[in-house]
């Protein structure tokens, strides 16, 4: 993959995740699931809604910020994306503070929507770009929200898929762990062990590379795709795809 | 009814200290004209509410000592990073932290707005944050066998405090679909605005404007501030000043930096001029 | 993503025999054109919810049989006075009556559109209203000693119907400040609305209209009636057909006359003409 | 009062009722409610808010059907007007049916927001034009809201007065009862008993006439609130006032 990026990558693998559905709404500060859903869209034909946090093109909410929450506990929201400073094998996620919640080593903004959208959201993506044994943890320190819950808590949403910039993870429900799902190109099984800090179940044979997007995906991504994401996220889009102003 | 007009300090005057503020984010309508006559008067034990979250308008009080509890879903100053004051406060628990999840706060308000005393919500069972807020109870959905759900009660903030594009001299002010500060002002005790102009007519005139606007009924004073909101921005009208903004974080790191910051930009009569 | 487009006959389609329905009174925006669809293929056991309540098009519905069950406030014709064939219906126990007050109705539906299983009301308690509903329970208030509160289940219609003044291609429905029907809409499993105009562009583009706006997310299917609440009005359109309504009440005070109204008006292609 | 009609006498004799309050709200056809309502503003040196369901001139609100309501939940209407097919001594309403509620021997339009804002609005003010033992009974056939509530049962509003076309009653809320509080001119305390179905207390001494409105209470009914009125009651205040367009 001498010249598809690690986000054209990226968004390619995440929008395999989304096709078919009717709503996929993106949270702030995320580009490239934003362009995935972008992607995801484009090839929907017409069937399928994309909800942007922060884009004036691609946000038709009108009664205030519940609004977004109210769809997604209604079940109009079929995927969401999460990430964490912390995520756990069990597939919980830290969105507060490292050590002591009372005195911090570490504080970060907060949970954000993540105590209520990962538990109703059915397709909820985890996504973090930091791939390495300080953010993949055996134990969060502080769960914004469990990966799993007891049989008698409502819960029909919950963890999906966990891509990183080295792997991609599928979610074992019943197991309650992730499963190496494929090894992004450049990237090892060996790799991955050294640097996760959970452990993970593997999958019945050889792993998988993650499937590189094939010519008309990535057309699209660089073209159409690229021009979209630009309204919302103008840096990335150039620094990625060398489109629209920058910031 | 008309409305009361004050000045921006005078306004300032209806968050007393020790009041429960609920304030909006960064890419709603903050008044930072509101939060600089808070800082120059010293206001102290304030209860922050972020509603959801909150960015530099919260960052600013916590950094100058006027505040004593944050109750939100996050603050955070997005692309330009981790709020420094609020990060500082938490490590060094000089503030007391109510973690809460964005649909928790939107919820109770929402039951303060019906006058109802609490109001069920999904998710949080198994969370750490439902595990820190004492305030929150989990009981039993009655129309249902064994079925835990979270009971939030009301949150009733003293004050909503919002910039917003317009006014009338009723008091009518304009929110667009910016809902959520309906939401606060119909949940609050008092609600006070700065805003950049007050118009000649009623809003309530124009059935498409209507539709928008918060009822003077629910607002106690307007002041006229042109540009209230600065450095952040507000939609629709003008950008954040990337510039100074990028100057304050840069300042803000540290608690001397941050003091240089508030005596150049807000103790300083000079700051009006940067305005 | 482009909406359903639907003739009048086909939009009732998605109102199936035995279905919950959601209905605004007479002074919001109701399609009688839909009413008449639903008489003219003979639906049966319509479950009606009034937000709050109901006029001229339940009391259609109800003299021609389609109804089973009414859920509401009221059902009143205003100053044309009470429903003939409501209150015959009732006199005669040929459709169950299930009295609410306003802001149960209200709350229910906000309960349905937060997706929370039930929400708590003030009032209602001592009150024969609250005696006959067996499906809303009295409880206590988890925050408080010795404090009952009723607690509503969530109620949550099949069917939003509505007539709207515009709607555009992407099925966005303006709506203005009538809210209640972006509460009906957000609350109900699926949303259908004729409407006076589909307009060009994007009501969404335009922020003061956005700001009364339902999104196309909550609406299944639209179709163009010009002049589908006749012959009723819609506010800011135009006026109820005073002479025709007087004409209805005199007929309906019988099961005849009602059935002569429905044969000269409804049936008859001619009632088309009328319009 | 040979010059002045019922119609101002109660006008007058509400609006009194009211003064000094900050949000009175008036439900659907109330014409006279609504004028006193109008009178005590203009009286009001501009520190009153009258809400009026069905005016386009006075109806400030922006969040649909539900936020007269939540108006009322949170205190922020101080008085509002309720009436009754049915009101019995005990200040209970019926707005629903005479008979047995499943198989009525009338039936009315319903209960309306009555179940809700006869609790928790402070003032409410009991209106009924047809002061007969067939309106005014021993015990309503349906409570569509009871007069009073137990003392644990969350009720900060409830029965203030109740006005009639023959004369006006105070609430007394320790006996839980109507007192006979004045007459209107014209009419006796004798005719009240034999036209009342519950008993009442009655006031020391002597019982009062209902004050008429004075001269400039006078002129205001039927110069500006006519004029206001008309807007919503075109009807009414054509045939009171002689003012507006006729429906």
């Amino acid at each position: 993959m001498a010249d598809i990026l690690l986000e054209e990558l990226l968004i390619g693998s995440i929008a395999s995740n989304l096709d078919g559905l009717r709503h996929v709404a993106v949270g702030a500060s995320s580009p490239i699931p934003g362009a995935a859903a972008l992607l995801a869209r484009s090839r929907s034909n017409d069937s399928m809604r994309v909800s942007i946090l922060g884009s004036e093109d691609n946000n038709f909410f009108t009664d205030g910020g519940k609004e977004i929450f109210d769809i997604a506990g209604e079940g109009r929201m079929d995927a969401f994306f999460l990430s964490g400073a912390q995520i756990d094998g069990q597939a919980n996620i830290n969105l507060v503070s490292v050590g002591d919640y009372r005195r911090p080593k570490a504080r970060f903004s907060g949970s954000f929507g993540s105590g209520y959208l990962y538990y109703v959201v059915p397709r909820v993506i985890l996504f973090r770009l930091e791939h390495t044994r300080r953010t993949l943890v055996d134990k969060v320190d502080f769960v914004s929200a469990p990966g799993f819950s007891d049989e008698n808590v409502y819960r029909p949403g919950g963890p999906y898929k966990l891509i990183t910039d080295r792997c991609l993870f599928e979610v074992d429900k019943t197991r309650r762990c992730f499963r190496l799902q494929s090894v992004h190109p450049g990237h090892t099984v060996n790799e991955i062990y050294e640097q996760t800090g959970f452990t993970f179940d593997m999958p019945d044979g050889d792993v998988p590379n993650t499937p590189v997007p094939d010519a008309t995906t990535l057309a699209t991504i660089r073209g159409p795709v690229a021009e979209e994401i630009s309204e919302i996220y103008p840096a990335f889009a150039a620094r990625v795809f060398g489109v629209g102003r920058a910031a | 009814m008309l409305a009361t007009r004050l000045s921006v300090d005078e306004l300032a005057t209806h968050i007393p200290d020790g009041a429960k503020v609920a304030l909006p984010p960064d890419y709603s309508y903050c008044s930072l004209a509101t939060t600089r006559a808070l800082i120059k008067r010293r206001a102290k034990e304030l209860h922050l509410i972020g509603v959801p979250a909150m960015g530099f308008q919260a960052d600013m009080l916590i950094g100058a000592g006027c505040v004593a509890t944050v109750e939100t879903a996050a603050v955070t100053l997005s692309e330009y990073g981790l709020a420094p004051r609020f990060t500082a406060a938490v490590r060094q628990a000089s503030i007391r932290m109510m973690d809460a999840t964005c649909p928790a706060i939107h919820a109770a308000l929402q039951a303060s707005e019906k006058g109802i005393p609490f109001i069920p919500l999904r998710g949080l069972i198994g969370s750490d944050i439902l595990r820190e807020r004492a305030d929150w109870k989990v009981g039993e959905n009655p129309f249902a066998e064994d079925d835990p759900i979270v009971y939030l009660p009301a949150l009733r903030p003293d004050v909503t405090l919002m910039h917003a594009p317009l006014a009338d001299k009723f008091g009518n002010i304009w929110i667009g679909v910016r809902r959520e500060l309906m939401l606060m002002a119909h949940a609050s005790a008092e609600t006070i605005a700065t805003v950049e102009d007050i118009v000649e007519g009623n809003l309530m005139d124009d059935e498409k404007t209507k539709a928008g606007t918060i009822p003077g009924l629910y607002v106690t004073a307007i002041a006229e501030a042109k540009r209230g909101a600065w450095p952040i921005g507000i939609p629709g009208g003008y950008e954040a000043d990337h510039s100074h903004l990028l100057r304050y974080v840069k300042m803000a790191q540290t608690e001397e930096g941050f003091h240089q910051y508030l005596e150049e930009f807000v103790f300083e009569t000079a700051a009006v001029a940067a305005e």
